[in-house]
């Protein structure tokens, strides 16, 4: 099969999984059923994927085609596609290898729901696969817009799962109110790039001042997406989907195609300096900003979520230095480390029916292979040498080594220390320590939940040592070398487990604490968007109709108004009186008169 | 020579004149011959669709009748390419739309022949060649709305207010006889802006003429195309919903039941926006070059004004109104833009309009049936009961914000792009905004409704989607998808039409892309 | 030349009939039922004839000139006196049971006067004819003497109070007018117009519209119109709104294209003001009226001002649209006023709000209503927008477009007290649901009306051929 | 006496019955002035008929003269009607018709 045949199959198996669901209601609300279908298109996916991964190492070569899509004037205006190469292909194999395994995973975790839930969720994670998908072979950016909106919709629908509770409800409104407000600045970049070069391509070449502008408008997209401060918000209130949701879209693959599209648009990018120096500093302070606030959550998601936003606050800020490899890589290892972390969270979970710390305690005898699991996500995110995380961290850091300005380098080595800080403390809080009442009847789940643990364990644990191929891909230089970064980096982790074991391992509190949790409280950001939703957007709305209905109908009326009013004024002169009317004969007569003698 | 055109304007009027001599106490009869008549409108819009050559574009299937020689008009019908899109999303929306009023209970008669009557004209228009027909058939189309909302609509109450309370008195604003008088007043004050054009165009023609293709070859003097053109905009605009003519679109729409909304939103509105394009644009060319940064500022003002209005709406029916009058100011952008991708996008938007909003009135109808009232604050939870209410819903939210996979984003995304490279780049901005608003509202009325804990009390056995009431949701629904991702299907037959009556602007030079 | 006649044998017909009808009475075996009967039976038999009887030709002198054109007015008058008297044979059997052979006597005088005008080419023929025409009107007015509705019996000799008094004021005021006219030029010939008239006869010549205009019912002689409206017998006000209007636009066109062509500058601009006058205060008195009889008044004013736009266009192709307008208006006035009268029969009062449900009621008299409110207010595809539409053609290639223009917004304003009352006849639920009984004369009468102003309103060539046929033999013959 | 001065004077016997028909409560009064008004112009008749001979001018006074009575006979006979209707001849009664 070629390539572009494989790749469609990636695409539009999850697609058919999809449509099927949609189609057949019975399929869709026997529940269990749905489950296998899904997870067939996801096989599927990743079957073609794979056998991408394997043509590549036999030596098949970039391949792109496309079709058009909308035309203008008889000929194209945008296209559709598939671009595989060496960017798209191991993406693809991600996305795909976690999808399958949170799908698997979601299988256990969602048994409890009723039939029609299940099936509507299973349905939604396939149509999930088919946009992040769409959003990795694209071949333009129109295309990869296209995708990147479909899989906020997949976002929304999957973080409103449970519709019947108000907070996931806000929460889903949120999250789609805040990227698809940050999107409007990939559909701005969009436009600006096709009206200065006429296309949607990546690989234009528009000039310095355009292609800021577009990478700049694009970014803001990212921010969005990727929940970079200020519009990180809606990533903590995701949390309010399903576990396996969180896993998958808020942590391994839908936020992270916003640092996808960097890689992508890296040609683009690589003609604006100054976007790159904005994306530098915005993911340098996301990374500590979040890594602060996760130090301080008491609801084991919330801190992964803190935590996702952090690293791809490192994502960007190697972006922003120019080395997208380091990006990318990251983003790969971080798919595998992060969701495993939210499954095995996902486990817990499970097993004690609770979201909060405070809850757990003691697990490590309850849930062996979820507290392996856990570490061994822990440890990667730390970024302690030899875990994935390292190796990719080890490069966004190496990235920043020698720039202009030191700062951003130093803030990501202090959230490196604060990373392997907080996770200590969840590990410890959840799985060590003494044993609390809810997890006295903690138990591990089926094979479905264990089986998707050990399969994104491996990679956590494997990963790194796949960024020599993943260089050769993308063609980037890649080696590992022993400097100052990765000395410090190692040492930040270390030194930050030991401050957790230190600190936590005892029960006590970080220094700190006190301030960060009244900054967590005062939620300033949050508060800054809802005050400008509710007095800027709604207070200007409620203006608008008032103006609608009371100044310009009130107008229309008011025209209305003045003919009746006209027409009952006039009437009294229809007096009723004869002499009156003959008087009004005797006037038109004189008139008429005096219109023909003056003429 | 077929007569596929005769037959699809004549379908429906052929079943109206059917359903006169059908007892009113036979309603299946009454139903069906009306389902028929629709279905068979239908079937030529798409057998039209299927007989039209793509390649050539131009006029086709062309039909020509003497009517009043004496002052040139002649029943001359024929299709281009914005016709047959336009034919097939009427065809669709009458179809569902009859489907969709199978409960209608009272004078159901009346009812099935007025909304026939309508769509006879709505369907004339679209095939019309003669200016005068046209027009003619426009009147048709709009008339019975009249008598439709003020029959069969809802009251309700708005409060008196502002700097004109005093007004108030004389009128039961919110009443559906308000709302049927506003309505047809508003638009018959357009058409006599019409009228007095037509007077003009056939006047200065030479060959005093109705005929469009004749008109077409006219170059009219500079003067009179300047009267013309604000005459068309305005005139046809008011039905378009152009700001600030667009304050019967509300109340109308409110007012209106299910069909008569889903066939004024969805195709009405859309005959307004069709005018201006066809007679303002290519008839007038050189006004319309010069007016057109106007047109395209007001339209910006109604894509987003109309996007706020609506935000701040708390009557389901009142946020979907509003909603068309800011997605009618893109198609008005679009027409604006003077350039292919606008072109095409407005009468993309046109018929992605017409399916989301015949969605969306259908489906607020449906809630509104069961739960007896619009009042956002009262719904809640809905999804628990009506789940396929609640997803089709979604869906025309998406369509409606644009997202892509849906019509909605086909059609604004080449409005925008259309104004970016147009000589007002600047126009995209308000649209874009106006399209986040959208969002805004749409997924709070959708969350309001639909989401939340269970309904208790009288709205907890609302009963879903049953029977004759699938087709809308199922059919619209499917097309806004399919639309969505395959955007040739009708773009095609656009893209020949709008390459074709582009050649006459001005401007055109000015606005052609910059290829690299 | 023919012989007088052989071109009034159509006139003299109804004329005799008048005579049967009384000498009937006399002898007083017919009923007065019987009566009304004869006489439509009469009237449309004339009608009949006048497809089969040629009574075109110029009498000696060219007093009188028949042909298409007098014609066409001579059916148009009869059309309405057959409709009209179908519609009052039961309302007089009802209510004035021992004076129904006079009613139908004055009636046909008065068509007679009517049909006598279009030909008239000669002032004193013109001048009898139209007050054969007009005085048996004034009694008819206020032939409800006694018996009207209980709540204006005074109304009846009210009605014909106002239209004596303004109508005798104006016809003073024309023959004042004539005077001058006639003592300026030294001959009673209408045509007889010096070459270089003096001011003095434009000063009669502006006298004479001015009195014309009163039958016209055109602003500012117009304000009879409603009251009479009000007081007099529905089914004669069914008449009163169309036929004499018809009669005064024959008398006015004859006056200002045959005679005065030369003088369009001088009659041209009075019309116009006169037009215009006529369609802004009809539409805007109408606005607030809530009785029927009275908002058709109104609009009646507005309609007269449409018509005269067509005859200030002073084209062959303005006479023709104004006469295919007046024809269109009779179908159309007629039709409605005799709906309104059935109704009002059954509901006791011809307030918009007694008709309330009559589309429940009856639906097909209620259907009737709203076409002809819909063809009143000029809507596409029923009779009443092809007059409009033609009209205003005319009068914009004779270069009336201001005129025009204001006809067209003002049209707005008609369209909203049309459909209040289509609102009341259609959407307001009536305080009573039984059906409204129309007898035998008005159910044919109404469904005349109805079947001419759709099937017209689909196909109006005929008409139009017609109208220019009539048109243009008149202004050949001038 | 000119042509002039008796058109004068007929305008002015003209005046004082539009004078009178304004101004009279009575019916009848105001009939009076009608026949005035009308009267006026048979003397405008007169006068040409006079000055510049010709059968014309006095042709047409016999028809203005039975056709003005024929009007006041009918015109009578309302008033008539008025005064069984309200016990007046005052014509401001007769304005129950208005607006």
């Amino acid at each position: 099969m070629s390539a572009v045949t494989l790749g469609l199959i990636a695409t539009f198996a999850p697609l058919a999984a999809a449509l099927l669901l949609w189609a057949l209601v019975p399929l869709r609300h026997r529940g269990a059923p749905a489950a296998w279908v899904t997870l067939l298109g996801s096989v599927i996916a990743l079957a073609a994927s794979v056998k991408l991964v394997i043509d590549r190492l036999g030596g098949a070569p970039d391949v792109r085609t496309t079709i058009p899509w909308i035309e203008e004037r008889g000929r194209a205006m945008a296209e559709l596609g598939v671009q595989l190469d060496g960017v798209s292909v191991p993406m693809l194999v991600i996305v795909c290898l976690v999808a399958l395994c949170v799908q698997l995973f979601s299988v256990a975790y969602m048994h409890d729901e009723p039939p029609r839930a299940f099936g509507r969720y299973f349905t939604l994670h396939a149509l999930f696969l088919f946009s992040m998908n769409v959003v990795v072979v694209s071949p333009n950016l129109l295309q990869l817009f296209a995708g990147w909106e479909l899989v906020g919709l997949t976002s929304y629908l999957l973080i409103g799962f449970y519709f019947a509770k108000p907070s996931a409800a806000q929460a889903a409104v949120k999250a789609f109110w805040m990227t698809k407000l940050a999107d409007m600045g990939f559909l701005f970049g969009l436009l600006v790039l096709y009206v200065n070069t006429g296309g949607f391509e990546w690989t234009a070449v528009p000039g310095t001042a355009i292609a800021t502008w577009v990478t700049a408008l694009l970014f803001l997209a990212v921010v969005g997406k990727s929940a970079q401060f200020p519009l990180h918000i809606w990533l903590p209130d995701a949390m309010e989907g399903p576990t396996p949701v969180s896993a998958l879209l808020h942590a391994a693959t839908m936020v992270a195609a916003g640092v996808f599209l960097v890689v992508r648009a890296d040609p683009l990018f690589a003609q604006a300096p100054a976007t790159r120096e904005v994306m530098l500093w915005i993911g340098a302070s996301t990374a500590v900003f979040a890594a602060g606030l996760a130090l301080v959550q008491k609801d084991i998601k919330k801190v992964l979520a803190f935590s996702t936003c952090s690293q791809l606050g490192y994502m960007v800020a190697a972006l922003g230095a120019g080395q997208a490899f380091a990006g990318f890589f990251h983003l790969g290892t971080h798919a595998f480390f992060k969701a495993l972390l939210f499954l095995a969270a996902g486990s817990v979970i499970h097993a004690v029916h609770s979201n909060s710390l405070d809850d757990m305690g003691g697990l490590r005898k309850k849930l062996p292979l979820t507290t392996a699991a856990f570490v061994i996500g822990a440890l990667s995110l730390a970024g302690v040498p030899g875990f994935a995380g390292f190796f990719s961290k080890d490069l966004v850091l190496g990235a920043l080594e020698g720039k202009a300005s030191w700062v951003p380098w130093a803030m990501l080595m202090g959230s490196a220390f604060l990373t392997a800080f907080y996770m200590g403390r969840v590990v410890i809080k959840a799985f060590w320590g003494a044993e609390s009442e809810k997890a006295a009847h903690a138990h591990e789940g089926g094979l479905a939940m264990t089986g998707p643990l050990v399969a994104l364990a491996l990679p956590s644990l494997g990963a790194g040592f796949l960024g020599g191929w993943l260089a050769t891909q993308v063609r980037a230089e890649y080696h590992l070398h022993l400097g100052l970064t990765p000395i410090a980096a190692s040492a930040m982790a270390l030194l930050g487990i030991g401050a957790a074991i230190m600190v936590f391992g005892k029960g006590g509190q970080a220094p700190l604490v006190g301030t960060l949790e009244k900054l967590d409280a005062f939620s300033l950001v949050d508060k800054t968007w809802a005050g400008a939703y509710r007095i800027g957007l709604l207070g200007v709305s409620s203006l608008a109709g008032w103006i609608d209905r009371y100044l310009i109908d009130g107008l229309m009326n008011f025209t209305g108004w003045a003919a009746l009013e006209g027409g009952a004024s006039a009437r009294k002169l229809q007096t009723g009186l004869v002499r009156d009317y003959a008087m009004l004969v005797v006037v038109g007569v004189l008139v008429l008169v005096l219109i023909g003698v003056l003429r | 020579m077929n007569h596929l055109l005769a037959t699809i304007v004549a379908a429906p009027a052929i079943a109206g004149a059917v359903l006169l001599v059908v007892p009113s106490t036979q309603r299946l009869a009454i139903r069906v011959v009306s389902l028929l008549g629709a279905l068979v409108s239908l079937g030529a819009s798409i057998q039209i669709a299927l007989q039209y050559d793509r390649a050539t574009g131009g006029l086709q299937l062309l039909e020509t009748v003497p009517l009043v020689p004496s002052l040139g008009i002649h029943l001359k019908l024929a299709v281009d390419g914005w016709g047959v899109a336009l034919l097939l999303l009427t065809g669709v929306i009458i179809v569902t739309g009859v489907l969709a009023s199978w409960s209608v209970e009272r004078r159901d008669k009346e009812f099935f022949l007025l909304l026939l009557v309508l769509v006879a004209g709505v369907f004339g228009v679209f095939v019309s060649q003669d200016l005068f027909v046209f027009f003619l058939f426009y009147e048709i189309a709009v008339l019975p709305m009249y008598l439709l909302i003020g029959i069969w609509g809802s009251s309700h109450e708005v409060p008196a207010s502002g700097p004109f309370k005093f007004a108030w008195r004389r009128f039961a604003v919110g009443s559906k006889e308000y709302a049927a008088m506003k309505l047809t007043l508003m638009l018959l004050v357009g058409s006599a802006a019409i009228l007095v054009a037509m007077f003009l165009l056939w006047g200065n023609s030479g060959a005093r003429t109705f005929d469009l293709q004749v008109l077409e070859a006219t170059k009219f003097p500079i003067g009179v195309q300047h009267v013309v053109f604000p005459l068309v905009w305005l005139g046809f605009g008011t039905l378009a919903g152009v700001f600030p003519f667009h304050t019967w679109s509300p109340d109308g729409h409110a007012s209106a039941p299910t069909a008569v909304s889903m066939l004024h939103a969805g195709v009405l509105m859309k005959l307004g926006a069709f005018g201006v394009l066809r007679i303002g644009m290519v008839l007038v060319p050189d006004a319309a070059a010069w007016w057109a940064p106007i047109v395209g500022g007001v339209a910006v003002v109604n894509v987003l004004y109309g996007a706020l209005c609506a935000a701040s709406q708390k009557d389901l029916k009142y946020i979907v109104a509003y909603s068309s009058v800011s997605h009618m100011g893109v198609v008005m952008l679009g027409i604006a833009t003077l350039n292919a991708a606008g072109w095409n996008g407005a009468v993309y938007q046109m018929v992605a309009h017409g399916i989301m909003t015949g969605l969306f009135f259908a489906l607020v109808g449906l809630v509104y049936e069961r739960a007896h009232t619009r009042a956002i604050a009262k719904m809640g939870g809905f999804a628990h009961v009506m789940p396929v209410v609640a997803g089709f819903f979604t869906l025309a939210c998406l369509s409606s914000l644009g997202l892509p996979g849906t019509a909605g984003f086909i059609a604004e995304f080449m409005v925008f792009a259309g104004a970016a490279k147009g000589a007002n780049a600047w126009w995209a901005v308000p649209g874009v905004l106006g399209a986040f608003v959208t969002a805004v509202y749409v997924l709070r009325a959708c969350k309001a409704i639909f989401w939340g804990p269970a309904p208790a009390g009288e709205y907890s056995h609302l009963e879903d989607v049953r029977r004759t009431e699938w087709a809308a949701p199922l059919v619209l629904g499917s097309l806004l998808v399919v639309f969505g991702f395959w955007p040739r299907l009708l773009l095609d037959f656009i893209d020949v039409a709008s390459q074709g009556y582009l050649g006459r602007l001005p401007l055109v030079a000015l606005a052609q892309v910059v290829t690299p | 030349m023919n012989t007088w006649l052989q071109v009034l044998t159509l006139d003299l017909a109804v004329a005799a009939g008048a005579a049967v009808v009384l000498i009937l009475d006399a002898i007083g075996t017919v009923s007065g039922r019987a009566l009304g009967w004869l006489t439509a039976g009469l009237l449309a038999a004339v009608l009949g004839a006048s497809f089969v009887v040629d009574v075109s030709g110029t009498v000696p002198h060219g007093v009188y000139v028949s042909g298409d054109w007098v014609l066409f007015f001579k059916r148009v008058f009869l059309i309405a006196g057959m409709l009209a008297v179908l519609g009052s044979i039961d309302w007089l059997a009802e209510r004035t049971p021992r004076r129904q052979a006079e009613y139908y006597a004055l009636t046909l005088f008065s068509l007679t006067g009517m049909m006598v005008v279009p030909g008239a080419r000669d002032w004193v023929l013109l001048l009898v004819a139209f007050e054969l025409m007009g005085i048996p009107l004034y009694v008819l007015a206020a032939w409800a003497k006694t018996d009207g509705q209980p709540q204006d019996e005074k109304l009846g000799p009210e009605a014909g109070l106002k239209l004596f008094v303004t109508g005798a004021a104006s016809s003073a005021f024309t023959i004042f007018g004539l005077g001058l006219v006639i003592g300026e030029t030294g001959s009673t010939a209408i045509s007889a117009l010096p070459a270089q008239p003096t001011q003095l006869t434009f000063v009669g010549m502006l006298m004479v519209i001015a009195g014309l205009g009163f039958k016209l019912g055109a602003v500012p002689f117009h304000m009879w119109v409603p009251d009479t409206y009000q007081g007099a017998p529905t089914p004669f006000v069914a008449f009163l709104s169309v036929a004499p209007k018809a009669g005064g636009l024959a008398a006015l066109s004859v006056v200002t294209l045959t005679g005065w062509s030369a003088h369009q500058g001088l009659w041209a601009t009075a019309i116009a003001v006169i037009a215009a006058a006529s369609m802004l205060v009809g539409n805007l008195f109408a606005l607030p009226q809530t009785d029927v009889r009275r908002l058709l008044g109104f609009s009646g004013v507005a309609q007269i001002g449409y018509v005269l736009i067509a005859l200030g266009a002073g084209s062959q192709e303005g006479v023709a649209m104004a006469l295919f307008f007046i024809a269109t208006y009779v179908f159309t006035n007629l039709g409605a006023f005799l709906v309104v009268h059935a109704a009002a029969q059954a509901s006791g009062g011809h307030e918009t709000v007694k008709l309330a449900g009559l589309s429940r009621r009856t639906p097909w008299l209620g259907a009737s209503l709203l076409v002809f409110l819909l063809s009143l207010a000029g809507i596409p595809f029923v009779l009443g927008f092809w007059a409009k539409l033609f009209v205003f053609v005319a009068a914009w290639r004779a270069g009336l477009s201001g005129l025009v223009v204001l006809g067209v917004v003002v049209a707005v304003l008609g369209l909203f007290y049309y459909l209040t009352v289509a609102r009341s006849t259609f959407m307001a639920e009536g305080h009573t649901a039984e059906p409204v009984r129309a007898p035998m004369g008005l159910k044919v009468s109404i469904a005349v009306c109805l079947a001419a102003v759709v099937g017209l309103g689909l196909w109006p060539r005929p008409l139009v051929d017609e109208a220019n046929k009539a048109a243009s033999s008149f202004l050949q013959k001038r | 006496m000119t042509l002039a001065s008796c058109l004068i004077l007929s305008a002015a016997v003209l005046c004082v019955g539009i004078y009178g028909l304004l101004t009279r409560k009575q019916a009848v009064a105001m009939l009076l002035s009608i026949e005035l008004m009308a009267n006026s112009a048979n003397m405008v008749f007169a006068s040409y008929g006079h000055f510049r001979g010709g059968p014309s001018a006095q042709v047409f006074v016999l028809f203005a003269l039975a056709i003005t009575v024929a009007e006041v006979a009918v015109g009578l006979a309302l008033v008539m009607l008025l005064y069984r209707r309200h016990g007046d001849t005052a014509l401001d009664l007769a304005s129950e018709a208005r607006q």
